[in-house]
């Protein structure tokens, strides 16, 4: 019996939300007359011995869980899950990387939508530099991509950067795609 | 005897080959390469004849099994061993090898345990309950691929409108034309091709097509082409002074 | 310091993908010589105690995973079918593993086959990276494995990956062209 714990508890622990002891019973096809107890073992077992997680019963199921009290450093590590992107900041920061220099309104031209609050926390996260100012009325600023940003991709410099022909050659459907090399160095 | 294969079972000539040599009992490293070539070539013509497509890479090792038997057929004189040296086999041979041992490292791949089939793992765990801003917004795991990607797909949905605005801004039409007929009074004629230079951006090609059409229509220049696909010439048929009545014509365009 | 154990099992059951030591010991805000102890203490701990899932030490990091054991079970609960692979892009994958930096040229070479499509969706499944472009007229793109590929298939690095059986290579051109021990991660 000791089995059904352990899979009850991997069941819970690979569950992606709070598991109902219904569903429980259902995926373990055993009745719940013998996975309750298991499931009060398991809770009682948690809250017993000093572990960083303990199983809580949420919303009608089971869920592991960190305990409250950790979490103001575990909201420290969320904070720097920043190592990814959004939709939005990956095509922003496309745009600049293979169109550079360019500019605010011609990031916002080519994708249609404000990009400002973008542009700033690409700036803030140093994988932008502001390479000067655009000789048209206005002055507008242009941006271009910072050396962090090569680090972060692992490039040595930016005609490293793939032009689109090379991933158009992988793929015969894209074959007829625009050949666009980046723009300067 | 009639051997049931299917092409599509193989995931390409090498991994056939190697399939052959094992039926044949034979050593890889001494291939009987008549009796492999001729099993080889009749898989090829059975799918053939049922009418089943067959892809260029079996047809090009079935040439290059070919030219190693017409090589293993010539005379062994000691002078050509030393001349030639290897034996014709070898490059096909070492192919084979390696080829096999990557085989091999795709299966032990496919026995190792795997995320998601074999491992699993509660995934984004602490976004659950940690009440994290950023949560909702689905964020994506970057490398230069997915940057390149980004980027195309921000190209492919430019809005429509670009050419006229673009070309209205910047590119006028009437500039080009000038440019264009500049360059065919310096050489008479000239191909196609060389109208566009290679650096140019999509909007320039556009223009500089405009161009060429507007100097049609105004029969300015005249358009030939040998037969279907060849070059496309373009010739001047005016004299090169009458090109400065253009500018007369220019305002007309209504391109400004 | 019993606290500090039970912190560090926070942050690991909470990250979203293996954490590593240094990111680990930032976190914590404490040295290296303290926390590697702790988590080696407690990857014992869930070797020696029958659980769900234990601590595995994965590309470069440390993450709580199911055991294999327990896969046809928990199968069942997940949502989506893991994809299976085809032979070809078996094929393809190994190559790259174990050749690493190589050229979409030299894979096909290899193979004997087209690879360009298998090339493209195993870099859209995160499975590959771009390493740069190699020195040679086109400069062709450089391909190697991700640190998803790690995750994919658990191993701490690449020299995790399992040895292949030696040839005796003909060409001495080939023999040295053999380094197998990947370079990087």
């Amino acid at each position: 019996m000791n089995n059904l714990k352990q899979l009850v508890e991997a069941f819970i622990f690979a569950a992606d939300g709070p598991l109902s002891l219904d569903r429980l019973c259902a995926l373990l096809e055993q009745p719940r007359g013998l996975v309750r107890p298991v499931v009060e073992e398991l809770m009682q077992e948690y809250q017993l011995s000093a572990r960083g997680f303990r199983l809580f019963e949420i919303a009608g199921g089971y869920q592991f869980r960190t305990l409250p009290d950790f979490a103001p450093y575990l909201r420290r590590m969320a904070k720097e899950r920043s190592v990814k992107f959004s939709q939005a900041a990956l095509e922003t920061l496309a745009i600049i990387a293979y169109r550079q220099p360019v500019t605010r309104a011609e990031i916002e031209y080519l994708r249609g939508v404000d990009s400002g609050g973008i542009v700033k926390s690409l700036l803030e996260r140093n994988l932008l530099r502001i390479l000067g100012k655009k000789d048209v009325p206005g002055r507008p600023l242009l941006y271009g991509t910072s050396r962090q940003f090569l680090e972060f991709f692992g490039l040595r410099d930016l005609n490293d950067l793939p032009t689109l022909k090379e991933f158009a050659a992988l793929d015969p459907e894209l074959a007829e795609a625009e050949p666009l090399a980046p723009e300067g160095t | 005897m009639p051997i049931q294969i299917l092409l599509e079972n193989f995931s390409g000539p090498l991994d056939l080959l190697l399939h052959l040599i094992k039926t044949n009992e034979m050593d890889i490293y001494d291939i009987r390469i008549m009796e492999i070539t001729e099993q080889y070539l009749s898989i090829i013509e059975q799918m053939k004849q049922l009418d089943l497509d067959v892809a260029g890479e079996f047809l090009l090792m079935a040439a290059t099994l070919m030219h190693i038997k017409s090589r293993m057929l010539l005379p062994s004189s000691e002078e050509i061993e030393e001349e030639e040296g290897e034996d014709p086999r070898a490059e096909l041979v070492r192919r084979l090898l390696e080829y096999q041992r990557y085989k091999e490292a795709a299966r032990l791949f496919e026995n190792m345990p795997q995320l998601q089939r074999d491992y699993f793992t509660g995934l984004v765990r602490a976004a659950d309950y940690l009440e994290l801003e950023d949560a909702a917004d689905e964020e994506i795991t970057v490398g230069i691929y997915q940057l390149a990607e980004a980027f195309h797909q921000v190209l492919s949905n430019r809005p429509k409108e670009v050419f006229h605005e673009v070309v209205r801004e910047s590119l006028s039409v009437a500039q080009y034309i000038r440019r264009l007929s500049a360059r065919l009074a310096e050489r008479k004629r000239m191909a196609f091709h060389e109208c566009f230079s290679p650096e140019a951006s999509r909007i320039e090609l556009v223009v500089t097509f405009l161009a060429m059409l507007e100097l049609v229509k105004m029969r300015m220049i005249n358009i030939e082409q040998m037969k279907e696909f060849s070059e496309i010439w373009l010739t001047l048929v005016v004299a090169p002074e009458q090109l400065d009545q253009l500018s007369a014509v220019e305002d007309a365009l209504g391109y400004e």
